[in-house]
């Protein structure tokens, strides 16, 4: 039986399902813990589920969700694609749904209330204008051409396109920039540094390294101090996140320059969430609060990162 | 050496329905086969001899397509033939038992005489049909088990004897029987001799190999003999004496046979004397019931009883490879349980398994590692055998049992059947131990060996080792031991000193007559 | 030349030599080595470093693979082992002390080995088929980590932590020295002392063994905690080489790749006779193979088609019955095998 | 034949009298779905609405590829190999489904194409398997990362499907007595698993795949067709991967080279637990059903409860295997 009896949630507690994709790194557990912290102190009763990095752990949550005749579910989506069935078994069942962190590309909008999180082309964009701005300095080496490495996430991972996607758009803005080499590091700093290392041994005169996250700048940093060399000097490091080790290495220098990806979505989607069960509208996109660093930044924001 | 009985001159042959020329198959360091010639006529029982390692199983392997031939040409009924696989041979009419039991231990009775030609209707198997038909086989041989039960639970001889009820339901112009005997009771020897008989009379070709000469001669009409993988001639059974055939195959002049003494009492077990196994009440559900047994030092006990009596649950309880439910074991005086073999080695209790290939060689190992595994295990792997003790004992017990090939690094899965029996022999002569559990030692040895065997079991009591003796083979039982043990429906009906008095056509009378007495006594079904 | 095609080490050496001068070839400098701030530095030495891990892992692999076992936890242990020393290191009053690491190592090599003995326990005592026992391990020693981690990175500051994994002795680095000195031991206990043949006899016939007196479980359990330690320093290595604990993705598929390095070494997972110096071989293969793709600038889109060809390549190359067909065409008539 | 009844009816052996006793190798089995039932009870009792035959159901709904994937993984693993690849040949099903539907292919080929694909790389496995003597375990992860790296070379992005038939295949659903409902999917998984069992229990071939996992070499002796078996299972086990990836496919309506990664080992997780031997020759497909709702009834547990964190989802779920292997295995003791 599916036509569902709704409880009386009007007065009382909101119970949210949300159906996180893992916790596949401490930008996601920051992630988690912002939205567990956030709907104790705004009074929701979470029901918290991992998918493990599977899409079909998460169908099968949000289907449990339904089951369970939650009043509302959120969930960041492992993928953009595949959603369609679920979500219209969700609005068969009345249940609205906010997306966290990533979209769906479905066609169909009414499926979703709205979409809360960044946008990774945005930072990639962001990544790549930075560069272009730095017109000559960017060359470190003086030879004339800024020959960039850059270290991707996960191949096929949404962040890892987009990012790419995005810098690379940015960066036609100066001819004299060129990526000389890309691989995937797997968004770890274990995978950053032995990419760089090789990378040290195959590339001459590197210039820059665009990492897609903060974890394999870290990684690169340490193979670039193996090698001798200066991270932020001798190589100058553009990376994605702003976690608070990233931070720390933009404040003593050994990276330039990070693209905000905020995980503390938390507060935002509670408001959201409030007002959806409420029956009030709310914006088809609403977009976090994200910023970037440079070095002096990174001093100043440093003493009050959570995390 | 003597004059040989003359090789069969060709023209008497009529066509035969198998003609082997000139084969030649070569393993890493051994030259297996050198050029053998050999015929198959139909409506005959050809028996192919030689002593363990001259050839035998790779001759009827280079014939049914499990090896590749090197050199030579095989023809069946007249038609060259090259199998790529047994499969192709049993395609062509060839029907094989092999030396090893070769079954599925995880499937039916049903199901591993009948795999690939189950009844079936639709694609569907008919199991019931199948049943059936298993069963009518099984009863030909004198076998009542379920044919749905699992092989992996009967002991080694019934298996054997599915193997056997295999290979004779596919209609096959040539059957081949690589030791169908090494493991039967008389009983089950002569049902099997019956069928083969049959068989011959409608035309089949078997072609047979055994170790035990009195079958080979009960049985056969030629044989041909193979000396260290060459031919050595083809003769007519009534053509040549036993002792001629000996020495064909052994190639030189045989000292007697016969040569053992009836053993005898030895050592009558002296009042207050405290023996060396004292055993009561020994039972295990569904396997023995209650047991009592007295071991002295020095002493043979023979065990005698037919297929499934209990021997080898009485051994393995002995042992420690099944734990008993109830009774007591002492050895000298001290009491003892045994819950893994562990405990038993170490109260210096030996025991060789009946079953070689599962339970005795590791495969993948050397003849010296598997000759020291025991003595190895006993000192914890902390403290190796040095290697100079090692190379010494090695090559004592290769030469004393005559291992061949006498190269201690040689695979253990490369050795003939007979000379992997032996290397588990000395795995446990090596152990000194005080009490030497045997089931079935003699298994699948050859004639030479055998009485080698006999003569070591002999020696090692007189030394003061005690040996229990497990055999098929009544008169070695009764040859060697000191005292019968006559076991029967899992459980010992006599217990008798070997005097002259004791014979073989008296035990089975015994068997008989407990037959008779559970009968009336015990109708526990 | 035949003797040596013979030798069961010649192919997996040969495909680890293809690949060093595919390298070569690509970039000239791959064999080059210098002297930098008195260390080694190069591409050879950065393979022996960074595929001391695997080496170790799969140390322990092979003799947990001799007895018919396997080992899906060794990840998670790694995972744990490192997040036991950075949480530790990092909790501490004094981050940076040498002794701080020194407990912190010994804290998390005692982990490991809690670890090998649950392992153990499960699949000697109980009975469970190794893959499904060690499978619980493997799911929950990585929630176990981050747990200890609180999901989030723990990265430490501690100079004699980092010897560990990035610090090198005698310009040699140090992660190597320890898998070599691992590897030595264990191939003085396996082949010196009698436990090599009592392992390979309880992986081949496990009955027959028992039979012969051999104490099967023991020997099993003892396998599971030597795997276990293994782990455990593998995981200490690749926490100290970036200094810090990743509970997600610390050694996250490095079962796959031990096992892998020990079956290209020629040892079967159907138990038996095992090569420890084969699995060396086979671990310094997989290290080469994942820096070459780097190296000859493979777009990362194709680094598993690359993967796949070559572990295709190596184990045609490695099948006789494969190098026979590829030698003559005629049917290839090997010896059949025997075996079960 | 007289003579047998009739020793076998007046029969001193007790082997007679544990005929009536179900046969040691169904034990497994029926540990499983005792242990399994037992589970469910305990969830009814812990969770409001877990005894909602919905959850049931569901749990063949979201798990009717595992079950397609461990039909196939039975096979494999009754013969004594393994399969490595199947989560990856899913990847690999979906992404061709996606990029030809894409492409404008009509449904019926799709499908085709990626059957066809499925079953080529699981023969190409087999045949090296068989006859280059090639470990199990080494050739199914080589075909692993080359399905995987296939999947890469279509595309690295996630491809949506929004071919007619696909959706309103996917988004079906079959009306059951009292309301209930599951998809189209399941039917076929069903459909799948019976095929599966007949073929195991009934035919030849499967009998055979006993055989061969039994003792390869006493098969081959006994002039089986060890060859036509080996490369069959495989092919079998790449058949049902690839329909494994269509069912995933129509689950989520995509084609993703991310997809199905570590499926592999719940597919192998569940033939093992349902009581299949992974060295060979013992197990039933119905074993693995058990196993896959098994698998599925852990998640389920957890979801229901919704508190647990990341980390303790993960412990949990090792802590609820392990209780459950490890009374199972105690059940099934004496079978040593
Ligand atoms: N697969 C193999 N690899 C290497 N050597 C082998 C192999 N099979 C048999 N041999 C060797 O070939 C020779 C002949 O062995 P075969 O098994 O044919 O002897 P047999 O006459 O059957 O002896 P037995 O009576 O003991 O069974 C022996 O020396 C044996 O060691
Ligand atoms: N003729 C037979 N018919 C049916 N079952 C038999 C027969 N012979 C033996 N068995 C089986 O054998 C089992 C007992 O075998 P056991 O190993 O004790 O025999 P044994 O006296 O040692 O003889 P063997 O020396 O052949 O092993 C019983 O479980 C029984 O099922
Ligand atoms: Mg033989
Ligand atoms: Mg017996």
């Amino acid at each position: 039986g599916d036509d569902k009896a709704k409880p009386s949630a009007a007065n009382d507690s909101i119970t949210m399902g949300f159906a996180q994709v893992g916790a596949e790194s401490g930008w996601r557990t920051a992630n988690t813990k912002s939205v567990q912290e956030s709907a104790k102190t705004a009074g929701i009763e979470l029901k918290f589920s991992d998918a493990q990095q599977k899409q079909e752990n998460q169908i099968k949550s949000i289907r449990s969700f339904i089951q369970q005749k939650v009043d509302i579910i959120s969930f960041s989506p492992v993928v953009e694609t595949g959603w369609d069935t679920v979500l219209m078994e969700a609005k068969r069942a009345n249940i609205p749904v906010i997306l966290t962190d990533r979209a769906v590309d479905s066609k169909d909008t009414s499926l979703y209330k709205t979409f809360l999180g960044s946008d990774f082309v945005v930072e990639g964009k962001k990544a790549g204008e930075w560069l272009v701005k730095q017109g000559d300095a960017a060359d470190v080496n003086k030879d004339g051409a800024v020959k960039v490495v850059e270290l991707q996430g996960t191949t096929g991972a949404a962040p890892a396109i987009d990012r790419k996607e995005g810098f690379e758009a940015a960066m036609k803005a100066n001819p004299k920039i060129a990526i000389a080499a890309s691989q995937t590091g797997d968004f770890t700093r274990d995978g950053g540094k032995k990419v760089m290392e090789s990378f040290l041994k195959s590339q001459k005169n590197i210039d820059v390294v665009f990492a897609h996250n903060d974890d394999m700048g870290l990684g690169a940093i340490e193979a670039i101090e193996a090698a001798g060399l200066k991270p932020g000097k001798d190589i100058q490091i553009i990376t994605i996140d702003a976690v608070k080790d990233g931070m720390t290495a933009l404040a003593d220098g050994k990276i330039n320059y990070i693209v905000e990806c905020n995980p503390l979505l938390g507060p935002q989607l509670m408001d959201l969430a409030k007002k959806v069960v409420a029956g009030e509208a709310v914006p088809e996109r609403v977009l976090t609060e994200e910023t970037v660093f440079d070095q002096t930044a990174a001093k100043a924001a440093l003493a009050a990162r959570q995390y | 050496m003597t004059q040989l009985a003359t090789p069969l001159p060709a023209p008497e042959l009529g066509t035969p329905v198998v003609e082997m020329r000139g084969i030649r198959i070569a393993f890493p360091g051994v030259k297996a086969l050198q050029g053998v010639d050999f015929r198959l006529l139909p409506g005959e029982v050809h028996a192919l001899m030689g002593e363990n390692g001259a050839g035998k199983s790779t001759l009827i392997k280079a014939l049914t397509g499990v090896y590749a031939i090197d050199d030579g040409t095989v023809s069946v009924a007249g038609r060259e033939q090259q199998f790529a696989s047994p499969a192709d041979s049993q395609a062509a009419g060839i029907s094989t038992v092999y030396q090893e039991v070769n079954l599925c231990p995880n499937l039916t009775v049903a199901e591993n005489m009948l795999l690939g030609r189950e009844p079936h209707r639709f694609g569907r198997i008919d199991v019931k049909a199948m049943n059936a038909r298993a069963g009518s086989i099984l009863d030909r041989l004198g076998l009542s088990i379920d044919p749905g039960s699992g092989l992996g639970e009967h002991p080694i001889a019934i298996q054997q004897l599915v193997a056997i009820g295999r290979a004779l339901d596919i209609e096959a112009r040539v059957l081949i029987l690589d030791e169908p005997t090494s493991s039967l009771d008389a009983d089950e020897v002569t049902r099997l001799f019956t069928v083969i008989g049959t068989l011959r009379d409608q035309g089949v070709a078997i072609l047979f190999v055994s170790h035990f000469l009195d079958q080979v001669f009960e049985i056969s009409d030629r044989m041909t003999v193979l000396r260290n993988g060459k031919l050595v001639g083809e003769y007519r059974t009534d053509g040549i004496t036993q002792l001629e055939l000996v020495e064909a195959m052994i190639g030189r002049e045989l000292e007697k046979l016969d040569r053992l003494e009836h053993h005898g009492t030895a050592a009558a077990p002296a009042e207050g004397r405290v023996p060396l196994l004292q055993v009561l009440g020994l039972s295990r559900k569904g396997s023995l019931q209650a047991v009592d047994l007295e071991i002295y030092d020095g002493e043979v006990i023979g065990i005698a009883g037919l297929l499934g009596s209990g021997r080898t649950e009485l051994a393995r309880l002995l042992f420690g490879a099944d734990t008993a439910d109830a009774g007591t074991i002492d050895v000298r005086g001290t009491r003892h349980r045994f819950r893994t073999p562990r405990n038993a080695i170490g109260a210096k209790i030996a025991f060789s398994s009946e079953d070689r290939r599962a339970e005795g060689v590791i495969e993948d190992l050397t003849i010296a590692d598997n000759m020291l595994l025991t003595l190895q295990a006993a000192r914890g792997w902390l403290r190796p055998v040095p290697p100079r003790t090692r190379e010494r004992l090695v090559a004592e017990y290769i030469e004393a049992l005559d291992i061949r090939p006498p190269e201690p690094g040689a695979l253990m899965r490369n050795l003939s059947g007979g000379n992997q029996q032996k290397v588990l022999l000395a795995r446990w002569l090596i152990t000194q131990p005080a009490l030497l559990i045997l089931d079935e030692p003699t298994r699948g040895i050859d004639i030479g060996a055998k009485t080698q065997i006999q003569q070591l079991v002999a020696k090692l009591a007189a030394d003061g080792m005690s040996v229990v003796f497990i055999s098929t083979e009544l008169e070695e039982v009764l040859r060697l031991s000191d005292r019968v043990l006559v076991m029967r429906d899992r459980t010992k009906i006599a217990d008798r000193v070997n005097d002259e008095s004791v014979t073989v056509a008296e035990i089975l009378a015994t068997i008989a007559a407990g037959a008779a007495a559970t009968e009336e006594g015990n109708p526990d079904a | 030349m035949r003797e040596l095609v013979r030798r069961p080490l010649f192919w997996p050496t040969l495909a680890l030599l293809l690949l060093i001068t595919l390298n070569t070839v690509v970039t000239p400098s791959f064999l080059s080595v210098r002297i930098q701030d008195g260390h080694l530095y190069g591409s050879l030495i950065d393979i022996l470093r960074n595929g001391a891990p695997v080496l170790l892992v799969a140390l322990g692999m092979t003799l947990v693979i001799a007895t018919r076992g396997i080992d899906l936890s060794v990840g998670a242990v790694a995972a744990i082992s490192g997040a036991v020393a950075c949480v530790y290191i990092a909790g501490s009053d004094r981050p940076a002390a040498a002794s701080t690491a020194l407990v912190a190592i010994a804290i998390a090599v005692v982990c490991g080995l809690l670890l090998g003995l649950w392992n153990g326990f499960l699949v000697s005592v109980i009975g469970i088929q190794p893959i499904i026992a060690t499978l619980v391990l493997m799911t929950a020693g990585r929630g176990l980590a981050m747990l200890i981690t609180d999901g989030q990175i723990t990265t430490v500051v501690n100079p004699a932590f980092k010897v560990l994994g990035a610090g090198f002795v005698a310009t040699l680095p140090v992660a190597i020295l320890i898998a070599l000195a691992v590897f030595a031991v264990t191939a003085v206990l396996a082949r010196r002392t009698a436990l090599g043949m009592l392992i390979e006899s309880v992986g081949i016939n496990p009955e027959a063994s028992r039979l012969a007196g051999i104490h099967a479980r023991t020997i099993t359990w003892t396998v599971y905690v030597f795997g276990a330690f293994c782990a455990g320093v593998a995981g200490l290595m690749i926490a100290s080489n970036t200094s810090a604990a990743d509970a997600n993705n610390a050694g996250l598929w490095i079962e796959l790749d031990a096992i892998l390095a020990v079956v290209i070494g020629g040892t079967s997972l159907a138990g038996g006779k095992f090569s420890l110096l084969g699995t060396l071989i086979g671990a310094m293969f997989i290290q080469t193979l994942a820096t070459t793709i780097p190296t000859i600038g493979i777009p990362a889109e194709a680094n598993y088609l690359f993967k796949a060809i070559v572990v295709i390549a190596v184990c045609l190359l490695q099948s006789p019955k494969a190098r026979a067909a590829l030698r003559s065409r005629r049917p290839v008539r090997t010896v059949k095998a025997d075996a079960a | 034949m007289s003579s047998s009844s009739s020793a076998v009816a007046s029969t001193t052996w007790p082997d007679r009298l544990r005929g009536y006793s179900p046969p040691r190798r169904y034990l497994p089995v029926i540990a499983t779905a005792a242990l399994l039932i037992g589970m469910f009870g305990a969830g009814s009792l812990r969770y409001q609405g877990f005894a909602d035959p919905q959850v049931v159901l569901n749990l063949f709904v979201d798990n009717a590829f595992l079950l397609v994937l461990g039909v196939g993984m039975t096979f494999v693993i009754l013969t004594g190999g393994i399969d490595l690849s199947v989560g990856s040949v899913v990847a690999l099903s979906t992404m061709i489904a996606a990029s030809t539907l894409e492409a404008g292919w009509p449904a019926v080929a799709a499908v085709i194409a990626v059957l066809v694909s499925g079953t080529v790389l699981g023969t190409l496995m087999g045949l090296v398997i068989h006859y280059f003597d090639v470990q199990p375990f080494i050739a199914s992860l080589a075909v692993m990362f080359l399905a995987r790296g296939l999947c890469y070379l279509i595309s690295v992005e996630s491809i949506p499907i929004r071919d007619a038939s696909f959706t309103s295949f996917a988004q079906g659903s079959v009306p059951l007595p009292g309301g209930y409902r599951v998809t189209p999917s399941v039917l076929v998984a069903v459909v799948v698993f019976a095929v599966g069992a007949w073929i195991l229990h009934m035919t030849r071939f499967g009998r055979t795949v006993y055989a061969v996992g039994g003792s390869e070499s006493s098969a081959h002796l006994m002039g089986l067709r060890v060859a036509l078996i080996k490369v069959g299972v495989y092919t079998i086990s790449g058949l049902c991967s690839a329909l494994a990836g269509l069912l995933f496919a129509l689950y989520t309506l995509s084609g993703y080279s991310l997809h199905a990664v570590g499926m592999e080992l719940d597919a192998i997780a569940a033939v093992v637990i349902g009581g299949t031997l992974l060295t060979g020759g013992r197990g039933m497909v119905v074993g693995t059903m058990f196993g896959v709702l098994l698998l599925g009834t852990i998640q389920t547990f957890i979801s229901f409860d919704g508190t647990l964190s990341s980390w303790w989802t993960k412990i949990s779920i090792g802590a609820l295997l392990l209780i459950f292997v490890v009374i199972q295995r105690l059940l099934t003791r004496r079978q040593a």
